[in-house]
């Protein structure tokens, strides 16, 4: 098993390789004429107006948390879900579907909660 | 591979070599074989392609020039961006801006670990594959947030922003549509899932049930959402944010986040068809009986057609549709997709306690309505292209 | 083999580097991300222990501290940012009131 | 020292740092991505102590979602250069992290676990290992992480209501 | 605790963020700039910023002969040039009193139709570009390609046409020409369908139009939109129709004017789909222009020396953005005293702010895409 692992250690190796050494034959081939002009900020041709820096209203960032909620609840049916076959072979199936029942149903519930709360919009509606 | 490496190990090909050194370089031969005889030169040639399909269906002519049919143009693109100047704009954070297309690349890279190539051309069947892929994939996440972020740019941020939004979102429905395929299959590991199918249409997963159905057609929504294609490809989307998260990024490290976006293609559609059509599945004819190599390559062929179909598809979505607004996109996912997925997730595991036959009879059903599904489609594909009139007097040769 | 005590010791000392973060870093932000990381050199004490002793309870234990990790962050930056709102401040010496 | 001992103290020299980068980096940002770096290494760590499954879902969950959230939260407040650093607290701080760790070495390396690991078993730490050890010993724990986490939802809701 | 109470209703403030969209941005449709306020994607202000294309057209009047300054009004729309060809003769004829002859109204209003044709394709097809449809902007491109051809044919021109002169126009229009108008035509007006079924139908496209920027009908007076903005907007105004000039009068076309029935009254779409009708409305026109072309020259005499009587002029029409005025003074010499134009893109403009308080980012491409603002027109 470690031997499977140990291709995805070499897999990002390479990846992380291979972008360096393109990166490298490049800066040896490409030219390197650095400007004022040419290293400023794009900003549609007008120089830039302060910096992209801010305080950046995120409107999302609610949904960035249902989000994590969300994933550990799969990262926690993942296992149950390799079992499963086995469990409704050995009679256990019933059961084990009603704690994966419960189990989302109670998250689901959280889904719902946010929803009615108005935290899936993205902007409340605005009048026109 | 460890198997045929410990055989040639035993048969004594690498005499006083440490076993470790010989697994090593093994692994590195392998890596290297993906990386420069498949995944370069797939993204390389999708980039080609989805240029050339595009450019048809807009009757426009497309890049013909390098190579028989322009099929080195990305050989041309590769070298122009090698030999142009890299930009680093001053106001950006270096360390981060530079940093970024390595993670982003890393992240689509290792995704290949565990994408099977036929019955035994795997780099590793990993016993958690499936999961793995999500694992990896959620990483480019952060170096898109990382790009967007220290190019320092109102454009890249935004784009940055939408991104990390964008397939955070998407995650959840394509994981639940994973899911249900795990449940029906009892493992994680893709050459697992592949097994558990036949080669038959209605012994596909996607046929399995009405719930992986429908759940086929939310993972690879999901998965394009995730991919930044259209209709969902606002973080780039170039006439609003100029060019997203890259605005700032120039030459190869630009490039790099293109590689990565075109080689996902194939991993997209190489997920769905290991999940839901059945993998490298092919019929049991005789004359892969006792031709092994014949057989491997019938098993790359039909895996390689069937992923690549999709990434067809995805192309052609690309021609066809605008694309989607930020607020639109994230209703999509969390008011339709997300239930929908949990309920297809559970539709799918009440349907595992249906006797076979009742399962069998369903899965007949369902291929069944697929075909019918495919026919209307290509009626009304054939509808449009009768009436789409053809041109005055510009006529695109080639 | 790697002894058992090479990761324990790891883990102490990433442990006591979390600590440290949070005691001296004057930005919430960067105290939770400390925490995180104590409870990633926990985790990998638990699981260097579950390998040990050949039991999955450790690697079960690790499951839930991460659903527990996954909540803490959420909430605690829901917290931070509701502090912010009010101080603009990530300063945790800015939170003496128990109630505004 | 053999290879596997080598790996180790290469992968344990990186976390070292990385951890050491979360804490003493001045802009958040960068102090993330070491973070996600640790996270990282730790995960690759789980992989050499037969954990693959908590170590893809370490990645999966730490650095592909709470880090995500992290990163929207800096990015959200952008809080570079409010801190202000006092040399005091640093010294006690670095004091206190010692005391700590020469304390803690001790108490777990006195521990009576065996030092050399049972040897694994295949399926030793895959899913379904840990699905079985989720639905015989822990089921109750199973449920009540499902409410922990509704709980946080309700929370992280209440919390951010009052938008502007 | 006030303080904090103080904060409390004020609530969390996140720094608006200056953006300037334009110049160089890839849908402002020119060299146009923005100075865009927003709140994360939220636009607080857009503040349009012009001049970026300014080329003196109207100063360059003073400085030309009346035939000579006809070359120049190509330039200040070169996506409509025929309209501004055309108002300016139309201001010179009156103020000289010059009649144009029947068979030059007819190839006027046939190279205006089809100019029109151009323009409204231009439009449509980088609208959808600008809501990421790709593929109707390269068909409707090539479809406007055909019509360069054509007019090519007409006056050798493919963009800046010089066509109409002082007392008609430069060129006939030869029989073998119209025989091939006519076969465009044929070919194109199931094009039109072929377009909505591609675009205008498309469900994403309706979603990402339907709402966004609705001008209400007294807005859209106040704000003084004209063209198919207006019309948008369900107020039933077209120069041809109600100021009537050239054989207008004896020709059959609806004026399409928005409905409303997908989202409100007055919105992005309403404004687009009022350009998709007038496409058909076009082709009609130019298909009757063509039955009804009479025999005869097509530009009268006109001294070469063309000095009007000393007097001043408005003269309108309706161009592909709306009404296109020239206000012309004359002091009775060789060359214009003062020449004025007016176009519908730069009122558009005004509007735009109004507009814009509270939709997104992409809302703000969608909206100047609906308006169809065209910087050289602004500009001038």
């Amino acid at each position: 098993m470690l031997f499977d692992f140990a291709n995805v250690l070499v897999f990002t190796a390479l990846g992380l390789g291979f972008v360096g050494v393109n990166l490298l034959i490049g800066r040896l081939l490409r030219p390197a004429n650095p400007q004022a002009r040419k290293l400023s900020t794009y900003e549609c041709g007008e120089p830039s107006t302060g910096s992209a820096w801010v305080n950046f209203n995120i409107r999302f960032y609610l949904v960035a948390l249902i989000f994590i909620i969300f994933e550990v609840e799969i990262a926690f049916i993942f296992p149950v879900a390799t079992v499963f076959r086995g469990l409704i072979e050995s009679g256990e199936g019933l059961l084990a579907f009603v704690k994966i029942f419960i189990f989302v149903g109670i998250l689901f519930l959280g889904l719902v909660y946010s929803w009615v709360k108005g935290d899936l919009e993205w902007i409340k509606k605005v009048k026109t | 591979m460890q198997a045929y490496l410990d055989q040639l190990i035993q048969g004594g090909a690498f005499a006083g070599m440490p076993r470790e050194v010989v697994y090593a370089i093994g692994m590195l031969l392998a890596a290297f074989i993906v990386l420069s005889a498949f995944v370069a030169p797939l993204a390389g040639v999708t980039s080609w392609l989805e240029r050339r399909v595009w450019a048809r269906m807009q009757s426009r002519v497309g890049p013909n020039r390098v190579g028989p049919q322009g099929i080195l143009q990305w050989l041309a693109d590769g070298i122009k961006n090698l030999l142009k100047e890299d930009i680093i704009p001053t106001a950006a954070d270096k360390k981060l801006f530079s940093l970024a297309p390595y993670i982003v690349f890393m992240g689509f890279l290792c995704a290949f670990v565990v994408i099977p190539f036929g019955g035994h051309l795997i780099v590793a069947d990993l016993n958690i594959g499936i999961l793995y892929i999500l694992a990896v994939t959620s990483l480019v996440v952060v170096g898109i947030l990382m790009a967007g972020w220290a190019s320092n740019n109102k454009w890249s941020l935004l784009g940055g922003m939408r991104s990390a939004a964008q397939i955070i979102s998407y995650e959840i429905p394509a994981g639940v549509s994973v899911l249900m395929i795990v449940f029906l299959a009892g493992t994680l590991s893709m050459q697992g899932i592949i097994k558990g199918q036949g080669w038959a249409p209605w012994d596909w997963y996607l046929f399995h049930n009405p719930f992986t159905f429908a759940g086929f057609f939310l993972y690879f929504t999901a998965a394009l959402a995730e991919g930044n294609r259209t209709p969902f490809d606002i973080p780039e989307a170039e006439s609003e944010l100029v060019a997203g998260y890259v605005t700032e990024y120039s030459g190869m490290r630009f490039l790099f986040f293109f590689f990565a976006e075109w080689g996902n293609l194939y991993v997209i559609g190489a997920v769905a068809t290991t999940l839901f059509l059945g993998g490298w599945q092919v019929p049991p004819l005789a004359i892969f009986e006792n031709s092994p190599m014949l057989l491997a390559v019938a098993q790359f062929v039909t895996f390689f057609l069937k992923a690549y179909l999709w990434v067809f598809v995805a192309m052609w979505i690309r021609a066809t549709l605008p694309r989607v607004r930020v607020d639109q996109l994230m209703s999509l996912c969390w008011k339709y997709m997300v239930p929908l997925s949990f309920i297809c997730l559970l539709g799918t595991v009440a349907f595992m306690f249906v006797p076979a036959d009742g399962q069998r009879i369903t899965s007949a059903a369902m291929f069944g309505l697929g075909v019918a599904i495919t026919i209307i489609f290509f009626l009304r594909v054939g509808f449009q292209i009768r009436q789409a009139k053809p041109e005055l007097y510009f006529k695109p040769h080639i | 083999m790697v002894p058992l005590d090479y990761y324990l010791i790891l883990s102490a000392i990433i442990f006591a580097i979390g600590v440290v973060g949070v005691l001296i870093r004057r930005n919430l932000i960067i105290v939770l991300m400390s925490i995180e990381l104590m409870l990633n050199a926990v985790n990998l004490t638990f699981i260097a222990f579950a390998n040990s002793l050949g039991s999955m309870d450790g690697q079960v234990i690790v499951f839930f501290v991460m659903a527990v990790a996954a909540a803490e962050a959420v909430i605690g930056l829901a917290i931070v940012i509701s502090v912010f709102r009010h101080r603009q401040s990530l300063d945790p010496q800015e939170m003496q009131l128990l109630k505004w | 020292m053999n290879g596997a001992q080598v790996g180790f103290f290469i992968l344990a020299g990186l976390l070292i740092v990385s951890s050491l980068w979360v804490v003493f980096q001045r802009n958040v940002v960068h102090s993330a991505m070491a973070l996600v770096a640790a996270l990282f290494l730790v995960a690759i760590l789980f992989l050499t102590l037969n954990a693959p499954m908590v170590g893809v879902l370490q990645i999966l969950v730490y650095a592909g979602a709470i880090m995500v959230l992290f990163l929207f939260v800096i990015m959200f407040l952008n809080p570079i250069g409010l801190e202000q650093r006092r040399r005091l607290w640093w010294g006690f701080g670095a004091l206190a992290g010692l005391l700590l760790a020469g304390a803690l070495v001790p108490v777990l390396t006195n521990g009576d676990a065996p030092r050399d690991p049972v040897v694994a078993t295949e399926l030793f730490g895959g899913p379904e290992e840990l699905a079985r050890s989720l639905f015989t010993d822990f089921v109750l724990p199973f449920e009540i992480a499902s409410i922990l986490l509704l709980v946080a939802i309700v929370g992280a809701v209440v919390l951010a209501k009052r938008e502007p | 605790m006030n303080e904090t109470a103080q904060d409390q209703d004020t609530g969390f403030h996140t720094e608006d963020m200056t953006i300037s969209v334009g110049p160089q941005h890839p849908s402002t449709h020119g060299v146009l700039r923005f100075v865009v306020k927003t709140d994360g994607e939220v636009i607080s202000e857009a503040i349009p910023d012009v001049g970026y294309l300014h080329r003196s057209i109207e100063k360059i009047g003073e400085k030309v002969t009346w035939h000579g300054y006809v070359p120049y009004t190509d330039r200040a729309d070169y996506l409509a040039a025929m309209f501004a060809n055309q108002v300016f003769c139309m201001a010179a004829e009156k103020l000289a009193g010059t009649p144009v002859t029947r068979r030059g109204e007819f190839c006027r209003v046939i190279a205006c139709e089809l100019n029109r044709l151009a323009s409204h394709l231009i439009s449509v097809g980088t609208f959808g570009q600008d809501i990421g449809a790709m593929t109707p902007f390269v068909h409707a491109l090539r479809e406007r390609e055909t019509i360069n051809n054509l007019m090519e044919e007409i006056c050798g021109a493919r963009l800046t046409y010089n066509y109409i002169r002082i007392g008609g126009v430069g060129y006939d229009i030869l029989p073998e020409t119209c025989t091939r108008i006519s076969e465009f035509l044929d070919h194109f007006e199931p094009i039109v369908d072929e377009f909505n079924r591609l675009l205008t139908g498309n469900k994403i496209f309706i979603e990402r139009l339907a709402g966004i920027a609705v001008v209400s009908k007294e807005d859209a007076l106040q704000y003084n939109l004209v063209g198919p903005n207006l019309r948008g907007a369900g107020i039933k105004w077209d120069i041809r129709r109600d100021i009537p000039y050239s054989v207008y009068p004896e020709l059959e076309f609806e004026i399409p004017v928005g409905t409303g029935h997908i989202g409100a009254l007055g919105d992005s779409f309403d404004r687009y789909w009022v350009r998709i009708r007038e496409l058909q409305e076009s082709c009609k026109i130019v298909r009757q222009c063509l039955k009804m072309l009479p025999k005869g020259p097509a530009i009268s005499k006109v001294a070469r020396k063309f000095k009007p009587a000393a007097g001043e002029c408005y003269v309108r029409v309706e161009a592909p953005r709306g009404d296109m005025g020239f206000y012309v003074i004359s002091d009775g010499s060789e060359y214009p005293y003062r020449v004025r134009i007016r176009t519908g893109s730069y009122t558009a403009m005004s509007i735009i702010d109004k507009l814009s308080k509270g939709i997104m980012l992409a809302d703000l491409i969608v909206l100047i895409g609906s308006l169809d603002v065209d910087a050289p027109e602004i500009d001038r």
